[in-house]
């Protein structure tokens, strides 16, 4: 370059142009800051945001909520089960602040800001894996709570497949739903019935069985397991999203209620076993385990020998898979029998499951046993 | 003779015009600011090669570091089981493939040239592409460590504990990822340093008047070609094995664990000595020097290298000796490890005759202090070596701390010693400062004492009873002493190394030091730019600086050959084999971003593979190639006419066919795809033996008709006829048009045809890749085969590119007869698999 | 004149191999032995009494003493495998370096021939000795 | 011979640089013909090395510092033929044929038909021990190996997993044991003790904790151990015992381990049948006791990381310990 040219300006433009920029910003940082102090913004909730804020607050939740949902791989949800189960889930868990679809909301909750919206329309703003983010991940500043079991993902499928259902049928669907049950103490929609019913909703009784294949038959169980099952529950030692909220309040005496009252219950007929080669593996590694592959028979615990340890037989396939899966990705070792439990999963492979899941549902289902047995 | 005697006159006559010395300097810049990405120059490169090993050195000796602090006492719970686990694989991977491998490499690459006087090796952006993809590459898997990604199945990573049965999880892809880069890089860098050895020497340089670190590193690489891929193809197969389950390593199915130790060690071995040799070829140099007279045995030196090179290919079985094989099988690799010995003490006993045959005695410089210290500490290790090599003492220690302690002797003896000698001594090559003589004292003596005080108990300790890799012992076993003495050890080798970045930090700046400080003998020392020496001097013996006292004054003036810049463009002088008479002057490329493109994007391609992001990973596999199409693009310049490089000496700009220096590269790289497929045709052969019962025709599907490899066999001699003829229908000069693109085309539809038939007719007769290891083999075949019909595909399309654009005819026709040579090897190949895979069960049923 | 290098790539590469003649018949030694014997004893071919196998063990000194003929060949005729291997005369100027690394090389390479060969002679051919 | 003299310089050594050296798993105290034989190729490849060594050393010294007549001798090609060439040419050659002179005496035990035959399995991370009957009888046990002194016993070593390696360092060198074969190691013990042994291969996660017991007995102690080992498990005596066996039956433990004569039978975890007689429990992990056994139940995945045995919390400290007493009862 040539050295002679006498510099004019002391900075160039560009240095010009940055020192304006770094101007600006103080200035809208200590400004910003002023605003912040003032506390001139009012956050009550009787008051709605301005509007600049709710288009912002509206877009980052929009934004936030599709990006986390871009890896999210939908399953089936058409299965009427599921949407059942799904139901009976948004009775006990989401009704008291988004009530009865179609009808209008009690106004405790309509006072909250946001308000808690009616789901009828819900599947129509939002795809499925963005339904499956906001129930699993809650938002924040809304009211809306994240699934209480973070590791139990696989249940928010259920409630989704509901929004789904809800949104192609309409809100009818769902109070025909409630009427529809066989059982009583259900008038009070947006309630939760106390007792007994509220397990039978969904596991059924000795008349009918569980209201979904995710869900495990309780009678002829031993009154020590699912004493066990529901302290680990309420501890949230074993996590469920489902379970939790209904165990959270059980006094041991309901606790004691309950695990007599299952025991005691003898189970409706299931499924005749079907033979093939699925069959046959599962049967195999049910009585004599895979040794080279470290994992014991099943029936040297299960089945009946230790009353601490459920019994398997006549579960539905899904919901055996489905726990098996979850102490395989290690989900379910925070007690002494889950941990125990856990080992072995890890040693299955998907296939070797599923052969073990078809073998055990298709065992007749237990019937209770005596009380002076062992 | 043809040499030319001292009193003839000098090539050129001075003083030389003023533009020389300016075009030099402008063709040959180093790209300024962050353009200085794009530099190949190999002064800047090599500087970026070594600076980056050594750091893989120090990071992975934190890890040791870390280990030895778990160690020290028994029962210890400093670091976890999983943990070290991780530490002493990556800690070995690194040392050796990130480390040993690329830092002798890196030398080759920075001081060759120089030794050589070579403007740079001949093809610049190859080395520098290799030198980015190790960089990315090997930051990235030292780095799983890190977030518990690494893995944990020892550095030779023996199979079945490293399939996907015993190590589920990304871990052991990242250590098939990080030997992927090396291997691609090590390669790329052997193809250079075999062709700039052998062809880019300064007249007169004969092969006995050769440097000896150009002997070592002629053989390295050639080392590297034959070892190298041995372990390519078994990374292949495990990686295929853990991805698709063909089942090359469970038993089983019919494989066999011992297959990964086969392949493994034929290339572990001579890994060994391919550290070696270059830190001797490096010590053969120096002493030289620091005694002032020439080497004393060049020939027997020069012979110890060639013998050590062959002999390590014939001793990988002595890391097996207690894997059960046969008794006698076990003395023919004692006996080679015996024959190795003997090289080894030829170049001990050749030091010390050199020391002794000083003019003056030996100069106690830092230098001379780490090569003494490699001569003490490298003898020992030899000597555990012959122990070990002594079958019923290996049975004893093997894979316990003896072995641990030998190692370490040999590698850090043997190399680590030698290259802190060569920091310190050609240092005024790259950093216009000398080191200090006071802190490299300080360095040397810290490493020296903490490298006895830490391994020499470790041969005790092993006998004792303490297997390697275990993570603690019972503290009532009496190894805890021992293992605290050596602890301290460790921590004093690392001050050490502290000492030396200290010295690093105050002392190196880049740039050119001192012209000569040690009054060296050889060519490195003469005046240097960034375009190498001024010019190309004629060479009349082994140490030309000290038999030519005026040589560095007349280089330095251009009275030498190529003093300027004749082309325009970045240029070498390219000489013959052996007698190293001036053939022709190549042209080289310059600064790029393409080379570094395809680097970052091979990269990419094998990271995201690795965590199995497979559309994104082909997506930039695809850029990756691109990129390195777009490379190629700019090379393959037209002749400039002839040149006049001085002593009237009229050289032609452009070579074609054997006799040029790219002929000579793609020889040498069917020597790589060659000995990939012999390591294929040991495995198959060598999984029948352990297996026949599922081979065919008893033990799987019976091949399929015999039309079909007649088919097959018949596209690729097809092929190869179609190439032949279009290369007599090159076109006329100036001319772009004729039949060869239709012929190119053909053929390559031909040849993927080929391939397509042999794997359709296997699939017909339901043969199953994961059912034995019969079927994976014979697919592995038609993979293999794949693999090199994929590029000759692509080499096939350039040149028709090229020929449409007009840059193809039928004297500038080396894109041409690249694609040509590689379709030939690899239809050649495609015959021998086809007798393989059809023949051997025919033969055997 | 004698020819040059510098037009013949035969020349080029075969002064390379002609250096390399002992190594390479060391090579062809170890892959004959070590692949014979393991054969051999793999499928239990001409197995006898506690691991011996005279097959085996013939086969291994008969590839040594083959192999080993041939590197004496080399050695004492550094000229005429020059010829063979390059199709030229020997240069005169690097002549007495080339053939004395041949020669060395080629001493090596006897020796451990020797060696390995050795084996054969003192052990049984298929026995672990575990 | 000089082994007497050498093994006492061992002694000495290992005691010096050891401070109160075990030994029990140390090559440098053989106490089998195959480690005897390696020992004093050790000592005489140690003693000729640190000639050589020293050869070396002064050589570079002379070259040195010598004056102009001695390194003058130095400096010339004859020097390196001689002391680089000529030299290790005759030393490695005897070393050589020393070595396979000792490879061929491992034959005379090789020969030695209708000894006692042992299958030792690894698995990740312990050892299956059958002792195999002439009669086709196989009795099981883990992680401790007997064995009469003075008879040859051939190993047949097996893996049930990745590749072990059978390493006894008192007893021989180790060898290997790979999938799809049987590899067959003779071992001779010369003198009655209890040596250790440990895992050499690298076989991943717990490797550090694989090791094993070995008893060397005069032939009629060990007929008589081989006679109680066969037998089947003692009844629990007393009621603490009673309860802990009615405990290992309801907790499942027979779907991985056999206690033969109390109906567990799995074949995952080692047979427990005579587990309380063995010197140490989770493969020479911990010592054999009660309280080891409750340990081992509760948190053995800190004891011994990765193993295959899950932890088994759900037991009260009265229930550990009626477990832990019938367990240590198996004598």
């Amino acid at each position: 370059m040539d050295d002679k040219v006498v510099k004019v300006h002391p900075l160039t433009r560009l240095q010009r142009l940055g020192l304006a920029v770094l101007l600006v910003l103080a200035a809208f940082l200590i400004g910003g800051a002023i605003f912040i102090w003032s506390g001139i913004y009012n956050i009550a909730a009787n008051r709605d945001h301005l509007t600049i804020t709710t288009w912002l607050i509206t877009i980052l939740r929009d934004q936030s909520i599709t990006g986390a949902a871009q890896d999210v791989d939908v399953p089936d949800l058409s299965d009427a089960g599921l949407v059942a189960l799904g139901a009976q889930h948004y009775l006990t868990g989401c009704a008291d602040c988004h009530g009865t679809p179609g009808e209008p909301n009690n106004p405790v909750f309509t006072s909250m800001l946001p308000r808690p919206p009616d789901l009828t329309d819900a599947a129509r703003n939002y795809p499925a894996s963005e339904l499956y983010t906001i129930v699993h991940n809650g938002l924040k500043y809304s009211g809306m709570p994240a699934w209480p079991a973070p590791e139990r993902s696989d249940e928010v499928w259920a409630l989704i497949a509901f929004i789904e259902a809800l949104n192609a049928q309409g809100p009818e669907f769902y109070t025909d739903m409630l009427a529809g049950l066989s059982r009583p103490a259900l008038s009070k929609p947006g309630t939760m019935p106390d007792g007994i019913e509220t397990c039978t909703r969904c596991h059924g009784d000795d008349q009918s069985g569980p209201i979904d294949e995710l869900v495990p038959r309780l009678s002829g169980q031993s009154h020590d397991y699912l004493k066990r099952a529901l302290e680990e529950y309420r501890a949230e030692t074993r996590a469920s999203g489902f379970m939790a909220p209904i165990a959270h309040g059980m006094s041991d005496a309901e606790i004691e209620d309950l695990a007599t009252y299952y025991a005691a219950l003898g189970s409706p007929e299931t499924a005749e076993p079907d033979g093939g080669e699925e069959f046959e593996e599962g049967q195999n590694i049910v009585l004599h385990g895979i040794p080279e592959a470290d994992v014991p028979a099943c029936v040297t615990c299960h089945l009946g020998a230790n009353a601490q340890f459920p019994r398997l037989e006549g579960q539905s396939a899904a919901y055996l898979m489905g726990q098996l899966q979850v102490w395989r990705h290690g989900l379910r070792d925070d007690t002494g029998y889950g941990a125990i439990m856990a080992a072995i999963a890890r040693r299955l492979t998907p296939q070797q499951i599923e052969a073990v899941s078809t073998y055990l549902a298709s065992l007749p289902a237990p019937q209770p046993v005596a009380e002076d047995e062992p | 003779m043809s040499t030319q005697p001292d009193n003839l006159p000098l090539p050129n006559k001075g003083p030389r015009p003023e533009h020389e010395l300016e075009d030099l300097k402008r063709v040959w810049a180093t790209p300024k600011g962050f353009r200085i990405v794009t530099a190949v120059n190999n002064t800047v490169v090599g500087t970026l090669y070594i600076g980056i090993a050594f750091l893989f050195f120090v990071l992975a000796g934190i890890l040791a570091l870390v280990m030895r602090t778990q160690l020290a006492v028994g029962d210890n719970a400093f670091v976890g089981q999983d943990l070290y686990n991780q530490l002493f694989t990556v800690h070995g991977t690194t040392m050796m493939f990130l480390f040993a491998v690329p830092a002798v490499e890196a030398l080759g690459v920075m001081l060759l040239p120089q030794m050589l006087a070579a403007r740079d090796l001949p093809f610049p952006r190859l080395s520098a592409f290799a030198i980015w993809a190790y960089i990315i590459g090997g930051l990235v898997f030292f780095s799983t460590i890190f977030y518990d990604l690494a893995p944990k199945g020892g550095w030779f990573m023996y199979p079945p504990l490293t399939l996907t049965e015993y190590s589920p999880g990304d871990n052991a892809d990242f250590w098939l990822l990080g030997i992927g880069f090396i291997e691609i890089s090590a390669i790329a860098g052997a193809i250079e340093i075999v062709v700039g050895v052998l062809r880019t020497r300064p007249p007169g340089m004969t092969l006995a008047r050769m440097p000896i670190f150009a002997w070592a590193m002629l053989i390295f690489a050639a080392m590297i070609i034959f070892a190298f891929p041995a372990v390519i193809l078994a990374t292949m197969l495990l990686e295929i094995e853990r991805a698709f389950g063909w089942p090359f390593f469970t038993a089983e199915l019919g494989g066999d664990a011992v297959l990964w130790q086969h392949l493994f060690w034929f290339f572990g071995h001579p890994e060994v000595y391919i550290i070696f040799l270059p830190a001797a070829g490096l010590v053969s140099m120096m002493i030289p020097t620091m005694a002032q007279t020439p080497l004393v045995g060049y020939r027997l030196i020069v012979v110890a290298l060639i013998a050590t090179g062959f002999f390590s290919f014939g001793l990988w079985v002595h890391h097996m000796f207690t894997t059960g094989i046969p008794a006698l099988s076990l003395t023919f690799f004692s006996a080679a490890s015996m024959a190795v010995a003997i090289p080894s003490g030829i170049q001990v006993f050749s030091w010390i005759a050199t020391i002794a045959a000083g003019r003056e005695r030996l100069r106690l410089t830092v230098p001379s202090l780490f090569i003494l210290g490699f001569l003490f500490i490298f003898t020992l290790g030899g000597l555990t070596g012959v122990m070990v090599a002594i079958v019923p003492f290996d049975l004893q220690a093997h894979d316990s701390y003896f072995v641990v302690a030998h190692f370490h002797y040999v590698l850090v003896g043997g190399m680590v010693f030698p290259l802190f000698a060569t920091f310190y001594y050609w240092a005024p090559l790259v950093s216009s400062r000398m080191l200090s003589e006071r802190l490299g004292k300080w360095a040397f003596w810290l490493m020296f004492i903490g490298f006895n005080v830490a391994f020499f108990p470790m041969h005790i300790t092993g006998l004792a009873g303490m297997p390697r890799r275990v993570w603690t012992y019972p503290s009532n076993m009496g190894w805890d002493v021992l293992n605290t003495i050596s602890t301290v050890g460790a921590f004093t080798i690392a001050a050490g190394v502290l000492v030396f970045i200290i010295d690093l930090f105050r002392n190196f700046r880049f740039g050119n030091g001192p012209e000569n400080p040690w009054n060296a003998g050889t060519l490195e020392f003469l005046p240097n730019d960034v375009y190498s020496t001024r010019s190309i001097p004629r060479v009349t013996s082994r140490d030309p600086l000290w038999d030519r006292p005026s040589l560095s004054r007349e280089v330095e003036e251009g009275l030498h050959y190529l003093p300027g810049a004749p082309t325009g463009g970045r240029e070498t002088i390219v000489t013959s084999a052996v007698e190293a008479e001036p053939q022709y002057v190549i042209q080289m490329p310059g600064p790029s971003w393409t080379h570094l493109a395809a680097a970052a994007f091979t990269a990419a391609f094998f990271l995201l593979l690795t965590i199995k992001q497979v559309t994104i990973a082909l997506t930039c596999g695809v850029l990756a190639i691109a990129a390195c199409l777009v490379w190629t693009w700019q090379l393959d310049k037209p002749s400039q006419g002839e040149v006049d490089i001085g002593g009237g000496i009229k050289l032609p700009t452009y070579m074609t066919g054997p006799l040029s220096h790219s002929w000579w590269a793609m020889v040498v790289l069917m020597l790589v795809a060659a000995s990939l497929y012999v390591s294929y045709f040991f495995s198959y052969l060598y999984l029948w033996t352990v297996s026949p019962e599922v081979w065919a025709p008893a033990g799987s599907p019976a091949p399929p008709s015999l039309l079909y490899p007649l088919g097959s066999a018949a596209m690729f001699v097809g092929g190869s006829a179609l190439i032949l003829w279009a290369g007599r229908r090159l076109p006329e000069e100036g001319r772009s048009w004729s039949a060869t693109p239709l012929l190119l085309v053909a053929a390559a539809i031909l040849i993927v045809g080929a391939i397509g038939l042999e794997v359709l007719g296997h699939i017909g007769t339901g043969l199953d890749p994961k059912a034995s290891s019969y079927g994976a083999m014979v697919y592995m075949a038609a993979f293999l085969t794949g693999q090199a019909a994929f590029a000759t595909v692509i080499l096939c399309l350039f040149a028709v590119a090229r020929q449409v654009t007009g840059q193809l005819d039928r004297r500038r026709r080396v894109t041409f007869d690249n694609a040509a040579l590689f379709f030939y090897y690899t239809s050649a190949q495609g015959l021998f698999g086809l007798v393989l895979i059809h023949g051997f069960p025919r033969l055997i049923g | 004149m004698r020819m040059r290098d510098t037009s013949s790539n035969r020349q080029m590469i075969g002064t390379l191999i002609f250096i390399l003649i002992g190594p390479i018949l060391w090579a062809l030694q170890l892959t004959l032995i070590y692949g014979a014997q393991s054969s051999l004893c793999a499928f239990e071919v001409g197995i006898g009494a506690n691991g011996g196998n005279v097959l085996a063990a013939g086969t291994v000194i008969g590839a040594s003493v083959l192999c080993m003929a041939l590197a004496v060949a080399a050695f004492v005729m550094p000229g005429a495998s020059y010829r063979l291997i390059t199709g030229a005369s020997s240069p005169d100027d690097q002549w007495p370096f080339l053939t004395s690394v041949m020669r060395i090389l080629a001493g090596l390479s006897l020796l451990a021939m020797l060696y390995a060969a050795l084996g054969a002679v003192l052990l049984p051919a298929c026995a672990q000795l575990r | 011979m000089t082994a007497p003299v050498l093994r006492s310089l061992a002694g000495t050594l290992c005691l010096l640089a050891l401070a109160g050296c075990a030994g029990e798993q140390s090559a440098f105290f053989p106490r089998g013909a195959e480690a005897e034989r390696i020992e004093t190729l050790f000592w005489v490849m140690t003693i000729a090395g640190s000639v050589i060594f020293i050869g070396v050393v002064v050589a570079t010294g002379v070259a040195m510092l010598g004056g102009q007549r001695v390194r003058r001798v130095l400096a010339g090609e004859r020097f390196i033929a001689g002391a680089g060439i000529a030299f290790p040419v005759a030393a490695l050659s005897i070393l050589l044929v020393a070595g396979f002179l000792v490879m061929r005496a491992g034959a005379a035990g090789e020969d030695a038909e209708g000894g006692l035959r042992i299958a030792v399995s690894g698995e990740r991370w312990w050892w299956r021990v059958t002792y195999l009957g002439e009669d086709g009888t196989q009795i099981e046990s883990a992680n401790e190996l007997h064995l009469p002194v003075g008879e040859p016993v051939t190993l047949e070593l097996t893996t049930a997993d990745v590749i072990h390696s059978f390493w006894a360092p008192q007893l021989a060198g180790k060898l290997d044991m790979i999938p799809g074969r049987i590899n067959r190691l003779t071992l001779t013990a010369t003198e009655p003790g209890v040596s250790r042994g440990q895992c050499a291969e690298y076989c991943g996660g717990a490797h550090a904790f694989m090791s094993f017991q070995v008893v060397a007995q005069p032939p009629e102690d060990f007929a008589d151990w081989m006679a109680n080992e066969a037998a089947d498990a003692p009844a629990p005596q007393g009621e603490s015992e009673a309860r802990g066996a009615e405990l290992f039956r309801q907790a499942g433990c027979g779907a991985c381990h056999t206690v033969r004569g109390a109906g567990a039978n799995g074949r995952i975890g080692p047979d427990l049948t005579h587990v309380g007689s063995r010197r140490s429990l989770a493969a020479a992990t911990l010592p054999n006791d009660a309280e080891a056994f409750a340990r081992w139940i509760t948190d053995n995945q800190h004891i011994k990381p990765e193993n295959q045995m899950p932890p088994y919390t759900i037991f009260d400290e009265a229930e550990l310990e009626d477990l832990s007493n019938y367990l240590e009862s198996l004598k």
